[in-house]
């Protein structure tokens, strides 16, 4: 029986956690299959929960979140038969296999719709936490909006420094607010919960932005430009079906654990022209030809 | 004055009581305040009620006043039994209340403060504009003369207690108590107050009142009543008793009413102030310029209507002045100079340097009220190498210590382990003044040694500050109470606005002349053209 | 700066100062009349829930915030009962409140909703419209189908532009900060504005505020005039609670379009400190909530202070309006006496 | 005298109330559509059933009495300080720098080393508060208020910045060297020869806590500066009678204060996670306030509100993750426990005193 562990921000955190879960009950739904779930309370429970899931035996044991690495780490080599997997963060195990998303990439693309659709050569970019997972997203859909737009201008705000800083619609709201005041008119928001309430100002404000990890162009049909997804469902997916493959797993725009949504509710925002930059410059990453520069390698970002 | 209640007292006639009592009692959790009660009041008289502290007098009124709720008994108002539920069903009676420790709301004026709880109609400003025309008529009527616009705070005790008395009269009360009004009165004050009281008999009004001094009960009540430890023990007519009767009704024994001493010996100079001013945060200067001696073996006097500086002298002297306030002048203690300013001028130094003090305000400054008494014991002391070692202290030494004063002053009950707060006022006064005679300093500063103390321990006190003195100390007494001041002094100075305004010996001194220098007025220089004060007996 | 960056700064703070306001103005009720509030936060937490739960499954945000208004009664009922008939700790009894609304706001919407503690989005589409369908029939079964439509009519506050608010907007300064700043906010914004001579007006000019500021100050007072503390110090706590449940319906269908656990972030702690840098006094609450709002919308609008040679860290810019109230309060705001009663329950016996 | 036996106030009284409160919890799962059977019996098997839990639930119990403590002394002067949670984070940079800074070759010397870390910045960050408070009159919540948060930010940014391991996607520290790792109890029972709590969180910190209340105790009721404490907590006016220095007092009991806050981690940093990361106090110390008021102000009863609070935690958390029920359920019970046990207490006291004044009454007569 394979295990789930959600992060601290709990499966419905509208973000990479949610979209575990949809993985997970997607499998179980598909395969009739029944799967261990756990939410992490607190920051000591992270191994509790890895070795009382071990030890009862569940195989694989699937864990959401950086956060894990460290325990991980200790924990893995003490349960051998047992096969882990990580999403977001490299832990190196020969049980483990660690999952890891080039956001920069999927970032890359929505950059570049961004740059295309913005009439004012202004956007915006609100971040839940500056950390460098955060960091990640921002250099990326930077580079992608610069890419199509040299001498635009991205403005970026950050929501907080606390865990509130995931679950403040209103914050987020305000600081979508004041980035549309100073002329922003598409943003991207990677903030989680705090999302909700950028998206929110955003399509309340007339202009468009851009969902993160799990596709949000529902939210606001023909205001959500795109999401940046980021197939964690698909990781979880693959792994409670085709069981650990112990190394790590790059589910980059090649292997399409990220991409642009582009579905019923954006389609009439997306010009032919956009699709066509869209595609090429998808062809051109996957090819290798574009380099989409990840923050994570040197803690900087070439542009701005 | 001679007491003359047979001319002034109405004889009970069949007409019904303004106030009947019937079998009232009250619990305070285990504490029996109050034991079958029977008490009876004529309409148009003034009743006195003594007893010691804690004997169930406050106790008694506030069921009255519908404050407290009794646990048994019956009520009855002008010949009517009325269930007293709450203070609104008090005041529809007519009865009027004026709280031992004021009910007043500190930073509200005098006009909100009288309107509050009897305001017309949902908005102010009617109410107000209405009581300050009443309040001008009563103030005509009982010369009971307040600022209206003045902050209750910055009244004086004196004023704060006409804004209740206006409270009640406001509410056209007929039935007024007063719980020890004078305790905090200067003798002018008390006088004026008494006149008032006299003045609404007059009007057919009845007057309940508590106090601990026979001197009043005698002077103006028509009956009194005694309680001791919750019950009712005697009501008589005034006439028929005599101070010397009710002290012995209220203790249970014998009570000298005079101070014994013997003539003082003074020795050296013990504390020596020289051109000592202080002006406050506010700017005001409190203290113009006081010099001052204290010898060995003498008590030095001070008196004065509060509020003309001894408040701020006895501060400075010991170690704790008003934060913000600028100081300066000299201070000797046994020829060696005292800081005025500055670190070094701390309340713990004054007394490693031999000063002890007992506070003008127990409660606030004296005692930590939810600390036990032995704790306070050693309140101020706590550093003392006998009461620890090091850093820790060693409460059984403390205890041991507490015990013994304890017993030695004779505080009921005598368990150190009791907070502060449920000893009595009294009793709290006597741990107060063990700690601080028992440590024997060289001099001691004392403020109010007995305000709102009952006739028992007040005796007591008083011959505990003796026998300091006849053992060489130094003391510095202060106290509103001119009766006080003259029978415990060798010497009296009296304060006026911040000034020293004379000495006079107590075998040559007139309350007269203390009067007029209380007043600033130097008698000496001009010689008085009338009392400020009835001669007292 | 532009004036036009000055407005939208000031636009700006006006919103976020709003659900402050009131919080704050919450408190000053509360502990004007001697029962302290820590329980802030819960109460417009709870409020915030039960106005987007109700406007989410009735489609209607008047119903909504009636909820949001209920909701935080309860708690303020709690509260009254701890502190003031049972005597309870004012501190402890608010402490309990935040935990309590943090813990039932999440289990309560996820058994009505299923969302993990959010309610869906406020705003018409298909999430919504599933959500209030039921509410609907209902409701046209029993009025007709034309009552129905126009209960649905509005899930969320909308703003309301002032009248001569476009007329106005040539006149230089004045016609500007009219349009964009003054004009254009939901209706709970001038409520809370409102709120302020309100409340200074029934604080020093009504039998009520005089109560109550007795009631805060020495409750014997009140009690041996004749007047019950209980009720008054009741009243008091409900009308924080109604107060709290404004600030609350305000966060989650005027600023934001349904609630999201936590949502509230630490307002009501915000709003305390608010209350004390204001003295407890209704013009001060203004002001506070203001400076408050102000430097956050400041914080907002630069994120990242270019200084040349080094540029300030976001981390920082987030921390500066907590570093200036402290500045401020440690330069400029004298000591701040609190209502001496406050925190005390009013015993007679003990 | 007193209205009721002392036994019957410290432990009758909180008992019916925790039951009165259960009772209510009973109700709330019921209301979700849950066995409050169920619920119960997971909470008590996974926090007190085996050792295991127990060592979770001491682990928790260890945060909360530091905690509770810090909140508890500047509650003695009168201060309500409810910046437990800067302080402790702040006490986690205390560690942590302590612990990557110098190369220490034994966890005996790491944890003195640690704990000085740690108490050292913890007092530090309630020490601005503390000096404005007593100088300028800034109100201390306020300022305590305004320190968590900065204390976040800055925690932020030098996680991110500069202790972060090159590379690292965690906003955290580089763990601590191998040699410095405190020894859990588990460790510590097995070589006395049985196996307990393995693999659980609680370490020798615990005992560093016990230590604490201990000497917190002494400090408060048996030495001459907690005396002073508690003058000057309960009337200043008094205190200054006395010869107590408001400004000395003020600073000294806030800096007790934040360094005991800041101690909790040795504990949660030192002790379990090795490292220091983001949010690693998790609202501690605000669970602080709650202990402190509902122990009582005394450290005995803080001790015992930490373990109820920690066995909450930790059956909580099992509960969390081995039935349907959310977690935020032992939010609710937790805010249910604190309201009937700390600001309900008097509807459970007075009847009872009643009934013992009653029984007192017949037995006289
Ligand atoms: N509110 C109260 N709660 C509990 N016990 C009280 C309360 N008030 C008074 N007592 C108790 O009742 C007894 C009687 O108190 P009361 O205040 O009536 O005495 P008193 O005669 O007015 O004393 P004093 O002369 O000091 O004013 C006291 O011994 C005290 O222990
Ligand atoms: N709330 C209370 N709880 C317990 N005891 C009380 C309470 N209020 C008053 N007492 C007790 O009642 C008695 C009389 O108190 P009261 O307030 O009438 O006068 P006091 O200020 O203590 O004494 P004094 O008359 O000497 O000023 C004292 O024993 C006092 O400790
Ligand atoms: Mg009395
Ligand atoms: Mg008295």
């Amino acid at each position: 029986e394979p295990a789930l562990i959600f992060d601290l921000g709990g499966k419905f955190d509208k973000s990479f956690n949610e979209a575990a879960f949809m993985g997970a009950q997607r499998w179980a739904e598909e395969t009739g299959g029944t799967y261990k779930e756990l939410e992490m309370q607190s920051e000591a429970q992270r191994e509790q929960a890895l070795r009382r899931l071990a030890e009862t035996g569940a195989n694989p044991i699937v864990m959401t979140g950086f956060a894990f690495g460290d325990v991980l780490n200790q924990v893995a080599p003490d349960y051998p038969d047992t096969k882990f997997a990580i999403i977001d963060m490299v832990v190196e195990q020969p049980n483990v296999q660690s999952v890891v998303f080039t956001e920069e990439q999927g970032s890359y693309l929505a950059g570049i719709m961004a740059a295309m659709a913005s009439q004012s050569g202004t956007v915006g970019f609100i971040g839940g936490m500056d950390i460098p997972l955060i960091r990640k997203f921002e250099c990326g859909f930077a580079q992608g909006f610069k890419a199509a737009k040299p001498d635009g201008t991205v403005l970026i705000n950050y929501t907080g420094t606390t865990p509130a800083a995931w679950n403040d619609p209103v914050k987020g709201g305000e600081l979508a607010k004041a980035q549309i005041s100073q002329g922003a008119d598409v943003i991207y928001a990677a903030a989680g919960g705090t999302g909700i309430g950028i998206l929110q100002a955003a399509a309340d404000g007339g202009i468009l932005s851009v969902g993160v990890d799990s596709n949000q162009n529902h939210l606001h049909p023909g205001k959500v430009l795109t999401s940046m997804v980021k197939r964690v469902d698909n990781a979880v997916y693959d792994a409670f079906t085709n069981g650990v493959q112990p190394g790590v797993k790059i589910m980059d725009l090649k292997a399409e654990g990220v991409d642009v949504a582009i579905d019923d509710n954006n389609k009439p925002l997306i010009t032919p022209d956009m699709q066509a930059a869209v595609d090429d410059a998808r062809a051109r990453i996957v090819s290798g030809e574009t380099m989409v520069h990840d923050y994570m390698t040197d803690n900087t970002c070439p542009v701005q | 004055m001679t007491p003359g209640a047979q001319t002034r007292g109405r004889p009970a006639t069949a007409a019904p009581a303004a106030i009947e009592l019937r079998g009232i009692s009250k619990a305070f959790g285990p504490v029996q305040a109050n034991r079958d009660i029977d008490l009876r009041v004529e309409k148009g008289t003034i009743h006195g009620i003594i007893g010691e502290n804690g004997a169930g007098k406050s106790t008694l009124m506030s069921i009255l006043y519908g404050f407290y709720k009794p646990d048994a008994g019956e009520i009855l108002v002008g010949g009517r039994p009325l269930t007293i539920a709450d203070s609104q069903t008090a005041i529809r009676a007519g009865i009027g209340m004026v709280f031992q420790h004021f009910k007043l709301v500190q930073n509200f004026t005098v006009l909100e403060n009288i309107i509050l709880g009897a305001e017309d109609g949902r908005l102010l400003r009617p109410s107000l504009s209405k009581a300050r025309g009443v309040l001008g008529q009563l103030a005509r009527d009982y010369e009971l003369n307040v600022d209206p616009d003045e902050t209750v705070e910055d009244l004086s005790v004196g004023h704060q207690q006409r804004v209740e008395i206006l409270k009640a009269l406001y509410r056209q009360a007929d039935i007024l108590i007063l719980d020890e009004p004078t305790g905090v009165l200067t003798p002018a004050e008390a006088d004026h107050l008494f006149r008032i009281l006299e003045g609404l008999r007059a009007e057919g009004k009845t007057i309940i009142l508590i106090t601990h001094k026979l001197r009043e009960i005698m002077e103006i009540t028509d009956t009194v009543s005694v309680m001791r430890r919750g019950e009712m023990v005697a009501s008589v007519s005034t006439a028929e008793t005599s101070p010397e009767q009710l002290a012995e009704l209220m203790v249970g024994r014998k009570v000298l009413l005079n101070v014994q001493k013997a003539p003082a010996r003074p020795g050296r100079p013990i504390l020596e102030v020289r051109g000592l001013r202080m002006v406050d945060g506010d700017g005001v200067e409190r203290l113009r310029g006081i010099d001052l001696d204290i010898r060995a073996g003498e008590i030095l006097g001070i008196a004065g209507v509060s509020g003309n500086g001894q408040t701020q002298l006895l501060e400075i002297l010991g170690g704790y002045p008003e934060k913000g306030s600028a100081i300066s002048g000299a201070i000797r203690m046994n020829g060696a100079p005292v800081p005025v300013a500055g670190a070094a001028c701390n309340a713990a130094e004054r007394r490693r340097q031999g000063i002890g003090h007992i506070p003008e305000d127990r409660q606030v400054e004296g005692l930590i009220m939810d600390f036990a008494a032995w704790e306070n014991v050693a309140f101020g002391y706590h550093d003392a190498p006998e009461y620890g070692r090091g850093l820790l202290m060693d409460r059984d030494a403390i205890r041991r210590d507490a015990e013994a004063k304890i017993k030695r002053f004779d505080v009921r009950p005598p368990t150190c382990d009791l907070a502060a707060r449920n000893f009595s006022g009294g009793n709290q006064q006597k741990i107060v003044v063990a700690r601080e005679i028992e440590r024997n300093p060289d001099l001691l500063l004392i403020g109010q040694p007995t305000r709102g103390v009952d006739i028992g321990a007040i005796e007591f006190i008083h011959r505990r500050i003796v026998e300091l003195r006849d053992a060489g100390k130094a003391i510095l007494l202060v106290s509103v109470e001119l009766d006080e001041i003259l029978s415990l002094s060798d010497r009296i100075a009296v304060m006026f606005d911040g000034r020293i305004m004379g000495e006079r010996l107590p075998g040559d001194a007139t309350t007269g002349d203390l009067g007029l220098l209380m007043a600033g007025v130097d008698a000496a220089a001009n010689p008085p053209t009338q009392g400020l004060f009835r001669e007292s007996r | 700066m532009d004036l036009n960056t000055i407005l939208q700064i000031l636009d700006s703070a006006v919103r976020l100062m709003t659900p402050l306001l009131l919080a704050c103005l919450a408190g000053l009720y509360s502990e004007r009349a001697g029962v302290f509030d820590i329980g802030l936060e819960g109460k417009m937490l709870m409020a915030a829930f039960s106005a987007a739960t109700v406007a989410a499954l009735t489609g209607n945000v008047w119903l909504g915030l009636v909820a949001g208004l209920l909701g935080s009664l309860m708690l303020s009922a709690v509260h009254g009962l701890a502190s003031i008939t049972f005597r309870g700790n004012q501190l402890i009894s608010g402490v309990a409140i935040n935990f309590l609304a943090s813990g039932l706001t999440v289990l309560l919407g996820q058994k009505i909703f299923g969302l993990g503690g959010r309610t869906p989005s406020l705003t018409p589409g298909a999430e919504l419209d599933t959500q209030t369908a039921p509410f609907r029939g209902w409701l046209s079964g029993i009025t007709g189908p034309d009552t129905a439509g126009w209960l649905a009519a509005a899930p969320r506050l909308t703003d309301i532009t002032l009248p001569l608010a476009e007329t106005l907007r040539p006149v230089p300064v004045v016609g500007p900060l009219y349009a964009d700043v003054i004009s254009g906010h939901s209706i709970l914004v001038y409520v809370a504005f409102a709120m302020v001579p309100l409340t200074w007006w029934i604080l020093y000019r009504t039998r009520f505020g005089l109560r109550l500021r007795a009631v805060g100050e020495n409750p014997a007072s009140v009690d041996t005039a004749g007047v019950s503390v209980t009720r008054l110090r009741f009243a008091a706590v409900a009308i924080a609670g109604l107060l709290c449940g404004l600030a609350g319906a305000y966060l989650a269908t005027g600023l934001s379009a349904g609630f999201v656990k936590e949502m509230t972030a630490g307002r009501g702690f915000i709003a305390l400190a608010a209350l004390i840098f204001a003295k407890w006094r209704p013009w001060g609450a203004l002001g506070a909530t203001f400076l408050f709002g102000l430097l956050e919308a400041v914080a907002n609008r630069y994120p990242n202070l270019d200084l040349g040679i080094v540029t300030v860290p976001s981390m920082f810019m987030s921390a500066l309006p907590y570093i200036l109230t402290v500045i401020i309060l440690a330069g400029f705001v004298g000591r701040a006496i609190p209502p001496r009663a406050g925190g005390e329950p009013y015993v007679k016996e003990r | 005298m007193e209205k009721m036996p002392k036994w019957a106030d410290v432990l009758l009284t909180p008992l019916i109330s925790l039951v009165l409160a259960m009772g209510i919890s009973a109700l709330v799962i019921l209301a979700i559509g849950e066995s409050p059977v169920e619920a119960l019996a997971t909470m008590i098997d996974g926090a007190l059933g085996s050792s295991y839990g127990w060592g979770f639930t001491l682990y928790y119990a260890t945060n909360f009495i530091f905690t509770g403590l810090a909140v508890m002394v500047a509650y003695h002067a009168s201060l309500f300080n409810i910046g437990g949670e800067g302080q402790a984070a702040m006490g986690g940079l205390g560690v942590a720098l302590v612990l990557l800074s110098l190369p220490l070759p034994h966890w005996a010397l790491a944890l003195p080393a640690a704990m000085i870390g740690a108490a050292a910045f913890g007092a530090a960050w309630a020490l601005i508060p503390a000096w404005l408070q007593a100088r300028r009159g800034s109100h201390i919540v306020i300022t305590t208020i305004m320190f968590n948060f900065i204390a976040a930010a800055a925690l932020n940014y030098i996680l991110v910045n500069l202790l972060r391991p090159v590379g690292s996607m965690d906003p955290a520290s580089g763990r601590f060297p191998e040699t410095t790792q405190l020894p859990k109890l588990s460790d510590m029972a097995l070589s006395l020869g049985f196996e307990w709590g393995r693999n659980t969180p609680v370490n020798v910190s615990f005992f560093v806590a016990v230590i604490a209340c201990v000497l917190v105790w002494l400090l408060i009721w048996r030495s001459r500066l907690g005396f002073e404490i508690r003058a000057f907590g309960k009337s200043e006016p008094a205190a200054l009678y006395a010869g107590i220095n408001p400004v000395r007092i003020t600073v000294i009991a806030m800096l007790m204060s934040g360094g005991l806050a800041g101690l909790m981690a040795i504990n949660s940093v030192m002790g379990e996670a090795e490292r220091l990361v983001l949010n690693a106090v998790e609202g501690a110390g605000f669970i602080g306030i709650a202990v402190a008021l509902m122990g009582r102000n005394h450290p005995l009863g803080v001790f015992l509100a930490a373990l109820l609070f920690g066995f909450l935690y930790q059956g909580g958390g099992e509960l969390a993750l081995w039935t349907s029920i959310p977690r935020e359920l032992i939010i609710v019970i937790q805010a249910l426990v604190i309201l009937f046990t700390g600001a309900l207490d008097n509807m459970v006291r007075v009847p009872l005193e009643r009934i013992f004044m009653a029984m007192r009454g017949r037995r006289k007569a």
